[in-house]
């Protein structure tokens, strides 16, 4: 799922300081899961958003409203009287909700409250890790489950990088696993270390032509 | 004019290259130097690529200027700031101006550098780059259009013979030579066991290869504990790093070149493999010490 | 509500504590509200900052010793939630100490009174 | 439309003297909402909460606020009222205005004291009527475990009529109680037989869970016995898996011998020498044994009482002379004291020393050296067994059993985390408990007494078929719940678990049996989908918005 983090709140506060009243949307699908975006949060960022323009003398109304995906129009379009009352939004949605929502209501500003970060999976309670890039040509066939083009710091095919720490850890990054090295002990657990062996061309970067567009088959 | 780096694979039993590390500038005045200090005592002269992710005067540059000087570069090309299209159009310019060694590296991530927000390209790994000068070397580029000019590049590519854990890398060794390479210069080594294993190993699966031993001289048990914890691909063991404690102050470089020296000597007698590369950036100027040390010169 | 002090007691640990500061006649300010909670792992981040927006001069969130919650975890979460809403507050350039976590157990009503009077003390010196 | 709410003030006959009553009732009687308010002075006792009947059903109220002592104290007498009254007995709200306010401040409090209603008033105008109800449970246990503990517990559970089912990992029941059997006189055989005969003990030998879902009252457990495996439900479990003993030679360093040949001589554990005194047919009897406890496991309790019986044992028996290094006796538990006097008496020697004493090899002998704390030198000594010390582990399936159960453990690896609210033989998931080794208990005393504790809390729980819960007091809101899994991570009881509703969306459900109403699932909830009756968001910050000014 998508996975978001929290603005750091000089940004937000920088974004909102023209506005007297605002709407601080939520959306309750994948930034609602990893804790960033959801009906929780925009309450206490509403919360600490008054507090500081209380502590500030310069007051701020805000209104709360969180729907279900927004990345939906028609779900976005729920809030058309609360956006009619405010001068501006701020969207605590990932990246795809918010230009949703600036698309459905161009008259108003819309400022994103969280950062997109990446597809992932919790590792622990609390603690998400990056999984998939959508390089829309997935190789997870050849590397026993495991994607090398994110979960490798050089998105190598043709891993290892002759920089892997002791122990099998990243070159940047001590505490994060060299992904080639978790691949090779995979295939060997299964026995299919030849995958491995075999060498694989130059990968097709523009498999996406971003801006990407999937198109189902209208049935 | 020096002999090609490709003859002296065949004919010399113990190969000896270094490296130069071009400055974060325009000013060429020292390069020269260290030019003309070991062009006549090294087989080859290789120059770094952006080492460590840290801007500087280009190595192709630097390859030009060894070769106006009468030295035989070896020009080392990573995969990390230049996608196909450029690295395929530096060969060129690079063959057609007499440089014919190259060395093929993935090269070290921007975290490790002092660009730290910039966009990192690998567009290529190692293996897929010696392939593709092999493809030139054919006389196409990779996209399979004919070359008005082909070129016939002598191909190296590195290895790390002390990594943790090791069947990985040797993973990717094999690969390498699959492809084809005609000498390995390894990352620094500091266990003699290791790279005879390392040796064996590609021995069995390709004898024509030539190997030559990383050689980094560690300047003080400081820089060690540094290097190991920051240098990607650098295992410095604790009883090196013990050796060089014991030496009184001020005499760290001096311990240094004379470790560095036994082990060139113990690889050369023991004939462990086909040579050593020398790699002391930034001091240069000490090389001829070590190799005179080491009874090479 | 100036210069009043929210405190969320637990029902197992601090609400007992200052029943029996009540029962030995212990004198502590006057400023303070008790709310009852189950459990100070039920006291949300929300109920901090909106008590903080109507104006309480601090809040005190008081659970059991470590260790011996009655339900094993809820004093832990409810320390990280005190640290993420002084985190919250720092962010915005609010003083954070007046939010503070104190743990007590049943029979420690001297701890109840002694951690009221830090708390006003901490008042004063961040002059709320 | 807004719901009756009558107030009750009580001045607890003249103990609450610091608060002005009559201002106070002019002010209450102004909040939204409250359409009585009556002063009385006895309302705990029966004449007072008669007249709080009579008003409740004559005002017809539909809340009611308390304001008098505290709740911990009174709260359970007044929902009885309002179940008198045929009030719904969830809608109560009281205000401390006796222990937490008139007693605690001196000077005026009426101002607090109204504050504190008009929050406890606040509250209660949200509270929504809970309803009651009685959930069949499931009345058969099982008991893990084949052991002393495990077989007891089983004997005296048939006793109270539940039917339970004793695993036992090994092929046959009663394994290492023979050291039991020679120094309790506890006849064991007997009690295997009694178990084995028992129409209500259903044993299952060489048989391991091997999957245990569900909850107290509907426990589902897979077990794997000899190839087949069978699902079978539980009301409660009950571990009683033992523990295991390592000779304290081999893991504790200082105590190593210095050199090899050690392995060669006679050391061994208090249960093996417990067998060579039960087996006649020994060839040399030892002359001098040499004991050991209290170097490596501060309470040696258990320790100290076998090396008094071993030791005692060997005199009769052999009359060989004895002596026992330790750092100190310690003899706090039943009967200890008798039988060190006694030992003493019969010319057991004590050698007490700080640091563990030295042990190496002398002509096939052991040789023991250990500086002795009352003659100041070293004690040489060669002895023909040595009883050395043992640490005592958790048993080995310890790690796999916490797993499949999801229960914690403590710092040294046994069950039951280190908190007091869960002794003596409670664990965090109602329904699980655990008693004897696997606990790390190893007094047979206490032991005995836990036994007959987990058999009351069982009966207590499963003997009717049935427990009264209140329904849906912690409820996950199926349209807002976005199966984050959080709840379900962070629930310290277990007691949520993923269904599928209506066919394709899966939801966390809480189980009203297991749920032991703390709120931590109610606070983290990021689509704020729970709500905890009685304690929800709206219902704490009504009550911080009745805190007006001071």
């Amino acid at each position: 799922m998508i996975i978001a983090e929290r603005k750091p709140m000089e940004e937000i506060e920088q974004a909102m300081a023209p506005y007297k009243k605002v709407l601080v949307a939520g959306c309750g699908t994948c930034v609602a899961v990893c804790w960033a975006g959801g009906e929780k949060e925009v309450e206490i960022l509403a919360s600490q958003l008054r507090l500081a323009r209380s502590a500030e003398g310069n007051e701020i109304v805000t209104l709360e409203a969180t729907v279900e995906r927004q990345c939906e129009k028609e779900m976005v379009a729920e809030l058309k009287d609360k956006v009619a009352e405010v001068e501006a939004v701020l969207s605590l949605a990932c990246g795809s909700g918010v230009q949703t929502m600036a698309e459905l209501f161009e008259d108003k500003p819309v400022f994103p409250a969280v950062n997109t970060t990446f597809i992932g999976m919790p590792e622990k309670e609390g603690l998400w890790v990056e999984m998939c890039g959508a390089c829309g040509d997935c190789v997870l066939d050849r590397t026993g489950g495991i994607c090398p083009i994110v979960r490798c710091a050089k998105g190598l095919l043709n891993g290892p990088c002759g920089g892997t720490r002791k122990g099998g850890k990243c070159e940047i990054d001590p505490e994060k696993d060299c992904a080639w090295v978790l691949i090779y002990r995979r295939l060997e657990k299964q026995g299919r270390l030849d995958l491995m062996r075999e060498y694989y061309s130059p990968r097709n970067f523009r498999a996406v032509k971003r801006p990407g567009r999937v198109q189902a088959v209208k049935a | 004019m020096a002999t090609p780096f490709r003859e002296i694979l065949k004919t010399k039993d113990f190969v000896v290259t270094a490296e130069v590390g071009p400055v974060k500038g325009s000013n060429v005045s020292k390069a020269i130097e260290h030019i003309e200090l070991l062009k006549d005592k090294v087989d080859g002269l290789n120059v770094t690529d952006n080492q460590s992710s840290v801007m500087r005067y280009p190595s192709l540059g630097i390859c030009l200027l060894i070769k106006e000087h009468g030295g035989e570069p070896v020009f080392q090309v990573t995969c990390r700031d230049r996608n196909r299209l450029a690295i395929q159009a530096d060969l060129l310019f690079a063959y057609s101006r007499g440089v014919s060694n190259v060395l093929c590296l993935t090269g070290d991530s921007i975290d490790v550098g002092d660009h730290k927000e910039a966009k990192q390209v690998f567009d290529l790994d190692s293996v897929q780059l010696i392939h593709l000068v092999h493809t030139l070397n054919s006389g196409k580029d990779m996209a399979g259009n004919e070359l008005d000019g082909g070129i016939d590049f002598c191909i190296g590519t590195t290895a790390t013979p002390s990594a943790d854990p090791l069947e990985p890398q040797l993973i990717k060794v094999e690969k390498k030579l699959k492809a084809g390479v005609s000498f390995i210069q390894t990352q620094a080594i500091y266990e003699l066991d290791e790279l005879k294993r390392f040796t064996e190993f590609v021995r069995n699966r390709d004898e024509k290869v030539k190997i030559l031993a990383g050689i980094v001289p560690v300047i003080g048990a400081k820089m060690a504990a540094y290097m190991n914890e920051n240098v990607p691909g650098i295992f410095i063991p604790q009883h090196l790093i013990d050796e060089l404690a014991q030496a009184p102050k001020g005499t760290g470089v001096s311990k240094g070149i004379e470790i560095a020296a036994r082990m060139i000597k113990q690889i050369k007698e023991e004939k462990i493999c086909d040579g050593v590369h020398i790699m002391f950036i930034g001091r240069e100027e000490k090389v001829p010490e070590i190799l005179e040390a080491a009874g090479l010169l | 509500m100036n210069g009043c002090i929210v405190a969320f007691c637990c029902e197992h640990s601090a609400y007992p504590a200052a029943d029996l500061a009540g029962k030995l006649r212990l004198h502590y300010p006057e400023n303070i509200r008790v709310i009852r909670v189950p459990c100070a792992g039920r006291v949300d981040v929300i109920h901090i900052l909106k008590a903080l927006e109507k104006g309480a001069a601090a809040v005190l969130v008081l659970g059991c010793e470590d260790g011996a919650c009655h339900h094993i975890t809820g004093n832990t979460r409810a320390k990280e939630r005190v640290k993420y809403c002084n985190m919250l507050l720092k962010e915005v350039q609010i003083d954070g100490r007046p939010v503070a976590m104190f743990n007590l157990s049943p029979n420690a009503p001297h701890k109840f009174v002694s951690a009221v009077n830090e708390i006003t003390k901490i008042i004063k010196e961040s002059g709320r | 439309m807004e719901p009756k709410i009558g107030v009750f003030l009580c001045n607890c006959g003249g103990a609450i003297n610091n608060i002005d009553f009559d201002a106070a009732v002019k002010k209450v009687a102004k909040f939204p909402g409250v359409t009585c308010v009556n002063l009385s002075s006895d309302l705990c006792l029966e004449k007072g909460r008669e007249k709080m009947i009579s008003c409740i059903r004559g005002e017809n109220i539909e809340r009611v606020v308390v304001a008098a002592c505290s709740p911990e104290f009174q709260e359970h007498i007044f929902r009885k009222v309002l179940e008198k009254a045929g009030l719904n007995d969830h809608l109560l709200s009281m205000a401390n205005i006796r222990e937490q306010c008139s007693w605690t401040h001196d000077g005026d409090v009426t101002e607090k004291a109204v504050e504190l209603v008009k929050m406890a008033v606040n509250r209660v105008r949200l509270l929504q009527p809970m309803e009651k109800k009685e959930l069949p449970v499931n009345r058969e246990v099982l008991v893990v475990g084949g052991g002393f503990s495990a077989s007891n517990t089983v004997l005296q559970l048939s006793r109270v009529g539940l039917r339970t089912t004793l695993l036992e990992k090994e092929a046959v029941l009663g394994a290492g109680t023979e050291e039991l059997e020679s120094f309790y006189g506890f006849d064991t055989g007997s009690m295997i037989s009694a178990v084995e005969v028992d129409k209500n003990i259903e044993v299952l030998t060489s048989a391991q869970m091997t999957e245990v879902g569900g909850k107290i009252g509907d426990f589902s457990v897979r077990i794997r016995q000899e190839g087949g495996e069978i699902l079978r439900k539980y009301g409660a479990i009950v571990l009683a898996t033992g523990h295991q003993t390592e000779l304290a030679l081999d893991s504790e360093p200082q105590l190593r011998a210095e050199d090899e040949a050690i392995s060669g001589l006679n050391i061994v554990s208090q249960e093996q020498f417990c067998c060579m005194l039960g087996n006649s047919g020994l060839e040399t009897e030892p002359k001098t044994i040499g004991f050991m406890f209290d170097f490596s496991d501060e309470n040696s309790r258990f320790t100290t009482l076998a090396t008094l019986n071993n030791a005692l044992a060997a005199k009769k028996k052999w009359g060989s002379e004895i002596y026992v290094f330790c750092k100190n006796v310690k003899v706090d538990s039943e009967g200890m004291e008798k039988l060190y006097r006694e030992a003493r008496d019969c010319g057991v020697v004590f050698l007490k020393s700080e640091a563990p004493p030295r042990i190496t090899a002398e002509n096939g002998r052991v040789k023991i050296e250990a500086k002795d704390v009352f003659l100041g030198e070293d004690v040489i000594l060669a002895c023909d067994v040595l009883v050395a010390e043992e640490l005592y582990l958790p048993a080995e399936g310890a790690e796999n059993l916490s797993s499949l159960l999801s229960i914690r453990r403590d710092s040294k690896g046994f069950f039951q985390d280190e908190n007091v609210h869960l002794y003596p033989v409670g664990s965090e998931k109602k329904g699980i408990f655990f008693i004897g080794g696997c606990r790390g208990d190893l007094d047979l005393g206490r032991v005995l007494t836990d036994i007959s504790s987990v058999v009351m809390k069982v009966h207590e729980l499963l003997s009717s078929g049935k427990i009264l819960v209140e329904l849906e007091k912690v409820k996950a809101d199926p349209q807002k719940c976005v199966a984050c899994l959080t709840c379900i991570r962070v629930c310290p009881h277990g007691a949520i678990q993923l269904v599928r509703v209506d066919g394709s969306k899966e939801v966390a459900e809480i189980s009203d049996l297991a749920c032991d109403a703390c709120g931590i699932c109610a606070a983290i909830c990021p689509a704020k989908a729970i709500k905890f009756q009685g304690y929800r968001d709206e219902e704490i910050l009504a009550q911080i918005e009745a805190i007006q000014e001071l």
